[in-house]
């Protein structure tokens, strides 16, 4: 059944973490970018959340809610109107944890899950990206060779958010013995921090998303036991692991491109050239109804997508279209966000110039995040 | 609870309605080359198809409800063809939406069951229906209602029965002025001047009417009120009404049409060994597929949009806005999707033994009727600035 | 030296080219369209403009002036601004001839070009468009076997421009010969029309052009003389043939585009709603100003592409350039234009409707002209 | 005669000019990521360089002309960074276009050699002037001009050594009330407030003003006219002129930027062993060199707007239009192909180990500076249009 009504609890949930971000992200945003550094005790602040914990098992010590990337969206699409360097680094953990429990063994589960239904923040990182200016995520070079009863893995990632701190590591890798190359090749591996041949490099310095820690990885021949092979003999569905993150970066990319709009309606009712509020003209009016078109389409097409997930469904398609078009409109929103401030779009006293650098670079970053 | 798959029956009335649709697609390229000829009200193949209703039945809680599921069996008929449709009902036209928008109960009952045509556009005014200059002068005498003046643009103009016509009592009242009349065609003066040709939705019966002297009864104003109200626009709102409940639908008509022209190039460049599978970035793919796939998101979103707007008028919550905002981005997407298509066929695209030229024709109306893309922008950019016609013109 | 001047005389061409564009092709476009006919008489009329000849050997019969793709990209812009239907079958002996002047032996231009110098309308077409729907003009199926001292064509051509009437036909195919593809496989050969093996079929029925006669045309195993094969032993420039092609049509789409905007302006002007004229809201005035400013783009690339022909310099950058920029620009043009006319632009009253078919199809056509 | 080669001349300058432009850009990455630091007038390596001019010499009738290879210089320079320049001349700042412009002969004699900055813009007011609220009120006692005021975003507002600053003698009066006065940075009263933080182009010189009962001497006035005259905008066109011959040149400015990123993305796509080349159609090519062959042909047409605004100001004829065409198109265009590119390199466009991401923001202010494309396409719709700003506002 088409429905697009979120549940009472969706509205609870949404409405809270509105809240959250717009009394706790947005006003730290600039500091954090300016300094390129988290805000002091925000991890801990934004962990008491619960957005991991909830969705785990009880059994393991989670919330015991069924998984809902549905819900998971409407999170991310909040969290990320407030900022969406912060909301990357507040749901890390998820993408980490709902890896683990929808493609891990029941062993692996038992054996990685508890963690994350703590008290404490608990870190993992998702370690996907490549450095390579014809990137793919369904073609890399970073190789697993079976050994007995080891894997070695062998290559480069770039982009490894919350990489500096996790304790441990989900590296998707291309399976060294898989004949067909493409989706049925992928394999994730959970790395701890310590292995051997595990180099994490330095931070990257990114365009937009400054605040956001995120590190290059090295993999020389890193030895891990096949168990901690995700999924077992059997492996990952990496075309769930790929569309559940495609979505999750639609997702914050909607909360984002909301965002400008949001912002620079009122900016241009108040602003006035030529006898009238900017707002008054054409082009300006159109431009800004534009965002509404946009951003409804786009939010559409992402709970499409979260809605296959949830039902179990190849989302293959969906994903791809829910980012590729979030991607596209984000960047022109953002855009067309600093054209509407004009000069003070420029300046990094307004978040315009911000969120037109955070749309420009989560825009190509489809694999960090995770419904 | 948010959700998008469709439920067995859902799936089984859509299934129903492409088996009907291909077979009124047979006929699409006839009645485009053959304008004069109008469509058959019942295809020969129909007599043995039990129809929509029969296969909806009654629909169940686990179903997408009427409106929306209406949105999808649209866009599933004008995959076929727009103006070919496996069965015509009466009672159908957009006259018969305004009646039962603005008509009294004795009205409706009495014309209801009539095609009624909606009479709105003139000559001099395309957008701005306060420029109408279609004036109905009360005869005390005879207590009739003269009508004069020319209207176009009348969709089921020819086959119509009878006519909603929009006709002002006083000009210089503006929009207050316009009321809607129920004018028969046997009425004397009506007279139907030619039927328009068309860049697409040639088959359409599109009608130019003219009023000359124009006698009908004095009950024949709909809804019955007389008076002009002073200040506000008055009974222009209701009759404004009429327009709510069509802009979803007119942009899935648009939208069943670009989907055909997708599925179209999609069977043909398969065919031709291009692979468009979903799945890989920007450089795991060819021109073609990357160029489709963006086309075939922008048909998604834009459907998408037209589903929302059905399932809040479905779930009685305004939808004023979402209307708006469906209309306005399928009026766009069929453009840039069925020239998108062409870009993919190349020379192939542009020739008329296929439909895809057809479809690229019959598409470009929907950004037009029922508001343009600008009329529907100003309504969007003044609901979310909070803006009057004053504030932003 | 970089110079946007033309000469006194391109000025005149010019000039007397809009003149004829106005009082010939503009007031019997609609009709021949209507009637998928050329007007009575049109092409002995335009054949009196001298435009092929001029450019030909004087020793062969020609005016004798040198080759100007410069010159020709305006004449090409003037005739599309009257219908590009009529623009393309006024032009299509050029499109033949100046193939042959360009890349024939001196015995070919000798034994082909006289025709093109005389009195009476002279027709041949060029055969490269194939049915397949992935057509690449580089990459054709139609193969030319080498067989002692002829030549043996097969394969399928379509849209053939005057085809109908052509005494002879130039067929693009790829030498079977060659071991690399591309442009070096590339060969022109003159077909007459009535060689054996070759069938001329129905006429095309088109979306747009539809005044311009195009037919599909099938070869099975059509025997010529080596003696036909264009430029004989060393062949033709395939680069320049092309970029030739994709320039004319660009020439062409700039004129259609600027018919456009010349008429939407002053309809703008005159009509009015919601109290002033439609030209006065900014949607209007600003797409109207993008008309304006995206003509005049393609126009500039246009030129440029034809003055590196006309240098002799390769340009098959230059071409690809203007003709694609050329092609979306004048399909969006054509679109906006009806979208000003509102639901008169749907209407065959006005020319708009027509120019936006005409846009769409010649948009997909570069290889059906010359400059 | 129309002709779009370049003479041996034209290359060997630009050749020079690339030379210039990579060692600049050894400086970009440091001056953008310390922004508190201007790059010197002049880089240790530019000593042995001799200089545009001289490598010029004379041009000769085969040779683009001074005005056109002028754009081209300066996109050259772009190339390599648009904040750090092998040399910075003196007297080259926009204050000394607008003292050119309508300064007395005695005020450019005076004050030409300075490097003067432009203030114009206030917190209150962007792309219309006529809002200027900064005030200019002659003290009859000791014949001074009294200054009060807040300019921002002026460019080399810092480095500068005095400004020509725009305020009203009466607000009333609107725009024909604005005059031009020279202020030099030692007037009591000029206050330096602070230097402008911004998405891009962090190295330049823009900084904020402040004017507090700042004093000057009663010819300061810029060419001397103290009336302000009736009905017209009076001395507000001369003003204007100011603008006439920058958009192009601005235009050219974030063009150099553009073709740099397009220039390291086809180094780095073609490493990666992406086949770039034209000639195939679109089902002979991926979809990135579909996309960066698009981007390429936008910046070709941008720039080529460029050219014919300046081949126009070059051979004594109006170009007005066309420098707002220049402008509207380069604006629009560096900033879809900065994009573009980065959707191109994927991760790698956006991590500031490169410069890409760098180009990217720099030139955004390209569509906002000396008028945005909004302002542009008023001026155009205007001209093709003929109407004045009554009839389109």
């Amino acid at each position: 059944m088409i429905s697009f009504g979120p549940s009472e609890e969706q509205e609870l949930i949404r409405n809270s973490l509105r809240d959250f971000a717009a009394r706790v992200l947005r006003p730290a945003a600039r500091a954090a970018d300016e300094a390129s550094e988290l805000p002091a005790g925000f991890l801990d602040q934004s962990w008491e959340l619960g957005l991991t914990a909830t969705q785990l098992p009880a059994a393991l010590g989670g919330g015991g809610e069924a998984r809902s990337p549905v819900t998971n969206a409407l999170v991310l699409e909040e969290l990320a109107g407030g900022d969406a360097a912060l909301a990357l680094a507040a749901t890390a953990p998820s993408a980490f944890a709902f890896a683990i429990a929808d493609h891990g063994t029941a062993e692996q589960q038992k054996r990685l899950l508890p963690r994350y239904c703590g008290s404490r923040f608990a870190s993992g990182a998702i370690a996907w990206v490549e450095p390579s200016p014809v990137f793919d995520p369904i073609a890399l070079a970073t190789v697993a060779e079976a050994k007995g009863d080891k894997f070695l893995l062998s290559g480069k990632k770039r982009f490894v958010v919350m990489g500096d701190r996790a304790d441990e590591l989900l590296v998707i890798a291309r399976n060294a013995s898989s004949a067909v190359g493409g989706f049925a090749a992928l394999d994730a591996f959970v790395v701890p921090r310590g292995a051997a041949g595990l180099t994490i490099g330095e931070r990257e310095k990114l365009l937009g998303l400054k605040a956001l820690p995120a590190v290059s990885l090295t993999l020389d021949r890193v030895e891990v036991p096949a168990a901690n092979r995700l999924g077992g003999e059997r492996g990952i569905d990496a075309r769930r692991l790929l569309a559940s993150s495609r979505a999750a970066s639609g997702a914050l990319l909607t909360g984002l491109a909301r965002a400008v709009m949001e912002f620079a309606i009122p900016y241009a009712k108040d602003r006035h050239a030529f006898g009238e509020a900017i707002a008054q003209k054409q082009a300006i009016a159109f431009n800004l109804a534009d965002m509404r078109i946009e951003t409804d389409a786009m939010r559409w097409l992402v709970w499409k997508a979260a809605s296959f997930l949830e039902h179990g469904r190849d989302a293959t398609r969906e994903a791809h279209q829910a980012f590729g078009y979030a991607a596209e409109r984000a960047v022109k929103i953002s855009d067309d966000g600093v054209q509407v401030l004009g000069g003070h779009g420029f300046i990094r006293e307004h978040p315009v110039e911000m969120w037109y650098r955070h749309a420009r670079t989560l825009s190509v970053l489809d694999t960090v995040a995770a419904l | 609870m948010i959700d998008f798959t469709l439920s067995g029956k859902d799936q089984e009335v859509l299934d129903y309605i492409r088996s009907e649709a291909l077979v009124a697609r047979k006929y699409a390229r006839h009645y485009d080359e053959n304008e004069h000829e109008f469509p058959p009200d019942e295809l020969p193949e129909a007599v043995n198809f039990p129809g929509a209703f029969a296969v909806m039945g009654k629909l169940g809680p686990e179903d997408s409800g009427p409106v929306v599921l209406g949105m999808l069996i649209t866009a599933g008929q004008t995959w076929g063809d727009y103006s070919v449709r496996m069965r015509r009902g009466r009672g159908v036209g957009l006259g018969n939406a305004a009646l039962a928008a603005s008509g009294s109960a004795e009205q409706k009952a009495k014309w209801g069951g009539l095609l009624l045509s909606m009479a709105i556009t003139e000559p001099g005014c395309g957008s701005d229906p306060s420029l109408v200059q279609t004036s109905a002068v009360l005869d005390q005498t005879t207590n009739e209602w003269v009508v004069n003046g020319e209207k176009i643009f009348v969709t089921t103009g020819c086959r119509a029965e009878g006519a909603v016509v929009w006709a002002t009592l006083d000009k210089s009242a503006g929009r207050a002025g316009i009321k809607s009349f129920f004018i028969p065609k046997t009425a004397p003066g009506f007279i139907v001047s030619h039927k328009e040709k068309k860049l697409g939705i040639r088959a359409d019966d599109t009608a130019a009417y003219v009023f000359k002297d124009c006698r009908i009864p004095r009950d024949h104003l709909l809804g019955g009120k007389e008076e002009i109200p002073k200040g506000s626009s008055g009974g222009f709102r209701d009759v404004m009404k009429t327009f709510n409940m069509t802009r979803p639908m007119t942009a899935a008509f648009g939208l069943g049409m670009s989907q055909a022209a997708l599925d179209f190039t999609r069977e043909r460049l398969e065919a031709a060994g291009v692979d468009l599978a979903y799945g890989a970035g920007i450089h795991g793919k060819s021109a073609a597929a990357d160029r489709f796939q963006r086309l075939e998101a922008l048909q998604e979103a834009a459907m998408l949009t037209v589903l929302n707007a059905a399932w809040l008028s479905q779930n009685g919550k305004p939808n004023n806005l979402e209307a708006s905002i469906s209309k306005a981005k399928g009026g766009g997407a069929v453009r840039e999707i069925t020239q998108g298509c062409i870009d993919l066929l190349g020379p192939l695209g542009v020739s008329r033994e296929h439909l895809v030229e057809k479809w690229f024709r019959d598409v470009r109306i929907t950004d037009i009727y029922e508001g343009t893309g600008q009329i529907q922008r100003l309504i969007i950019a003044r609901t979310i600035l909070d803006y009057g016609r004053g504030e932003l013109k």
